[in-house]
């Protein structure tokens, strides 16, 4: 689903985000980002998003060479991303429910189609009935929390998401991560940079770990304790 | 119909219906962005309806400064004073001779008894000069020059009459009517020079209003592209508010010009009314009002077409 | 100076240095931001621009069309034809006792033989008129109303003078020019009509600039407003950004206006040439000008005063 | 230094946020504030800031009764306080120094003094060297770094922290608490919400614990194991 192929990224200021990391994630395969304050996990995710382009080396997403991807067909490779903003990303100016229906608006779904969905999707994360709030009536786990309803509301074929518990508490944490595994079962490709460790050991999955932009660990699922 | 070309249309009638889909929501919403801020919207409404207003008003005075020359008459005209001694019959000879120039439309004879009760009458001491024992006048030949001939032919024209040996004075009546033409020109020309600039007046002031609402929006558009609306989704309620405000403000436009008319009609009827009824004032034809507006829409979505275009370029991805 | 007063100057002495800093600051700041999209801040600048260059076009124009009216003369005057039959003494006699009427200032008398020569010279058939063997014309008188006489007084005149038994004909030249005068007057209203609109614009135009600045920097507010930054302080780099974005559509509008007065002298002084000398074409004089100037800087403060009163008041805190 | 008494807050579309809720904070002690998603936690420090009035129960803060504080009056009482978001609130087209030095701008502090505090400050964060970059060319880690360095660059005798490392790992979470921890020793009086538990059991100080907007605990610094 996911290669990497000795990526490295450097940004415009010369600082190096990440290099020389090569990785495979299967398709239908869960994999965690770890690592410092400023290690490159955010980086990695926006190579896989198309939000940034990489210096060296190359990277395969489903079966796609993304250095061949042309600008105007970013748009419809990121519509079959899910992605969980480290800072949420959401429009202040529309209500929950409008943010959570935004990638439905753009795929064309109609209305009442848009409106189940939505619900549905802010169950998940424990929103029902908050779908009228404005964004910024909410805490900002609740926020957080509609990021990951909007990210999963289209249903893609690979979720990605930054540190999606960052302002959570530990059990709700917990709840969150569960539902991200609980999707890996219908079928989707997950990926998650956190930095909770404890979180991490809990959840038994395959994990990676990133120092200084080094991919310096590669711990598969089994091996976690 | 063959499986693949079933499929296929079915493949195209779901594009068409999610394309329906996304242009119903971009309509509501754009609308609702609108209204969400009615003051600033009026605002901009107010000042691209202004700036619209004016080379309309210019159209309309200019419009009417036209009808003003027109019912002040053909005045190209030429006088030709023969002198005192021609006879009757040698005036009518001239006269047959200058018409078959090619550069005359027409020639009037006017007789020394036309000439003096005319004198007459506009000079307003009509019983003094009735009075008089003998005519002093001479006979006048009026020549229209050939329509369409330009002031130079006309003067070579006016030249030759002059050396004529019956004549004794030519008045070239057409120099004040020049002058006037002239004028005319200018003020159109002004006009349209001012139809240009404030139609890109407008493109701008709505170009701008549309360029601040995406910077003040940066965040929305930056979050929908990283959802993966395309440039054309992202860019869609921009041209609709672009188009609406043209809509609105060729509203406006169209409201003040009348509202011109109104004001105008009577200071303008009262100013010509020792004219007679040669003069009206006349107001703007609807297909021009219709025009304009339609006009003012293709401005407003010119503009933001522009302000969205610029704008979209610096997100690189 | 006792220690508390010394105190006290020196607390007063840290605040001024405290304003101080914070207005450097702060016009670093505005001007770094404006400069930071020079192509918004041009499109606005050239809106309001041409927004303020309208009005002053126009009492430029206006001021001209003044200029012809005074150099066409005054010709508020009354002609009074008398009588064939009156005597060169009688005429004499009513022009003396005309003069003595309070709505009278002047009284020119114009005997038969300055009109035949008038006559003669205005209506270019000289020779044929002077060859007359008798002058058929009358005496005339030519009265000048009291100035500022109104209309209904002049025609009162107008109407005790047509009841003198010498008097034949009245003919009142005030006619023509009291409807001049009536256009001036109305286009002097539209142009302040005109001027107080664009000048509404231009405060609405600046105003909804700073506005939808304010919006894009909603976030850059709130998070000012949170470290403890007060109002004036928050308001300030809008202040300054509307009263440069004054300065520099007057700039633009005082430019426009000098370009229109290039544009214009050539044409009007050829259409004038008839006149010979006796109009020439008045620009605006420097103080017009500096005070448009002044005027645009304080429209512009005043847009974003009222943009960002608006506007703060939006958050409570 | 700060006194709650019976305090309530409910948001405008009838949802609690705190409920009767009392306690009190002595000038120069650090206080956390822990407690699930939604808690209250934002909204118990923004009572505090004044960004939020209660709707019942009086807030001492100073010695001053906060409800006779007069809206003209806020914002000198903000200059005395440093506060860190949990959404960091950075100006997003100003450099990280100008970011730093906006309390001191506010507050007249001429330009070369703003420089030197301003460096100073960054370097307690670890971000010594970065002042001219672009807040977006930061990880978020960094961002929320630059915003305790905003807090702290003033001296001010109340420092309020909301979550202010949700974003860091473990071991720049404890550098940065420490840093607070010593700040205290300076005098200023600390406030910070968090909901890290074990970093919290770790810094052996002060804590409440908030549960649906209830005051449901108050653990003194001698008694968290
Ligand atoms: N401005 C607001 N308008 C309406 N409701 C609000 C507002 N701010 C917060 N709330 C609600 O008040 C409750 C408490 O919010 P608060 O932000 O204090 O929680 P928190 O403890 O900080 O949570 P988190 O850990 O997720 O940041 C939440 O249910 C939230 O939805
Ligand atoms: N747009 C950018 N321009 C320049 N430098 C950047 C940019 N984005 C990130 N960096 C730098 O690249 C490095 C890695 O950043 P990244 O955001 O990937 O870290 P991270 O692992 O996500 O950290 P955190 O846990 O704090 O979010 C950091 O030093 C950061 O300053
Ligand atoms: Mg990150
Ligand atoms: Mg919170």
């Amino acid at each position: 689903m996911i290669r990497f192929e000795s990526v490295s990224k450097s940004y415009p200021e010369g600082r190096e985000a990440l290099i020389d990391v090569s990785f495979e994630v299967e398709a239908g395969e869960m994999l965690f980002v770890t690592g410092h304050s400023g290690a490159g996990k955010t980086t990695l995710l926006k190579l896989v998003a198309l939000i940034e382009r990489p210096s060296r080396g190359a990277i395969e997403v489903h079966g796609r060479n993304l250095a061949r991807v042309r600008r105007r067909e970013v748009p419809r490779l990121r519509r079959d991303i899910g992605m969980v903003f480290q800072d949420h990303r959401l429009l202040m100016d529309r209500s929950v429910a409008d943010n959570v229906a935004l990638p439905l608006v753009i795929a064309g779904v109609p209305r009442e189609e848009r409106g189940k969905r939505v619900r549905n999707a802010l169950e998940k994360v424990g929103l029902d009935g908050r779908g009228k709030d404005a964004p910024a009536g909410l805490s900002t786990g609740e926020q957080q929390r509609v990021g990951i309803a909007r990210a999963i509301v289209a249903r893609p074929a690979l979720i990605i998401a930054d540190e999606p518990t960052g302002n959570l508490d530990p059990q709700l944490s917990e709840e969150i991560m569960q539902l991200f595994v609980s999707l890996r079962q219908t079928g989707s490709t997950i990926l998650i940079a956190s930095h909770d460790l404890a979180l991490l050991k809990r959840m038994k999955q395959r994990v990676v770990v990133l120092d200084h932009g080094h991919l310096i660990d590669d711990v598969p699922a089994s091996e976690v304790a | 119909m063959s499986t693949r070309a079933a499929m296929a249309s079915s493949v195209r009638h779901t594009r068409l219906a999610m394309w329906r889909h996304q242009h119903v929501w971009c309509l509501r919403d754009s609308l609702r962005q609108l209204l969400r801020r009615p003051l600033g919207s009026m605002l901009t409404i107010a000042v691209m309806g202004l700036a619209l207003a004016l080379p309309l008003s210019f159209y309309l005075l200019l419009t009417n400064v036209q009808h003003l020359a027109t019912a002040l008459g053909d005045s190209q005209s030429v006088s030709v004073f023969l002198k005192p001694d021609v006879t009757a019959d040698a005036a009518a000879r001239l006269a047959a001779s200058l018409r078959a120039r090619a550069d005359i439309d027409a020639v009037v004879l006017r007789t020394p008894q036309q000439g003096l009760a005319e004198l007459a009458a506009m000079q307003g001491f009509g019983d003094a000069i009735k009075s008089l024992p003998d005519n002093p006048l001479p006979f006048v030949l009026l020549v229209q020059p050939a329509a369409g001939a330009g002031r130079a032919q006309v003067e070579a024209m006016v030249r030759d009459v002059r050396a004529l040996p019956q004549v004794d004075l030519v008045q070239d009546n057409g120099r004040w009517r020049s002058r006037l033409d002239a004028l005319v020109a200018l003020g159109r020309r002004v006009t349209l020079l001012l139809a240009v600039l404030l139609g890109a007046a407008a493109v701008l002031v709505i170009g701008n209003t549309v360029r601040l609402d995406i910077r003040g929006r940066a965040n929305e558009i930056a979050v929908q592209q990283l959802i993966g609306a395309s440039a054309a989704f992202v860019r869609r309620p921009y041209l609709y508010e672009g188009a609406w405000y043209g809509l609105a403000a060729g509203g406006v436009a169209i409201l003040l010009v009348l509202l011109l008319e109104g004001v105008l009609a009577a200071p303008v009827r009262d100013l010509v009314a020792s004219y007679a009824g040669r003069l009206r004032f006349g107001g703007l034809s609807w297909a021009t009002l219709g025009g304009g507006w339609a006009i003012a829409v293709a401005l407003g979505w010119l503009g933001a077409l522009l302000a969205s275009s610029r704008h979209l370029l610096r997100w690189r991805t």
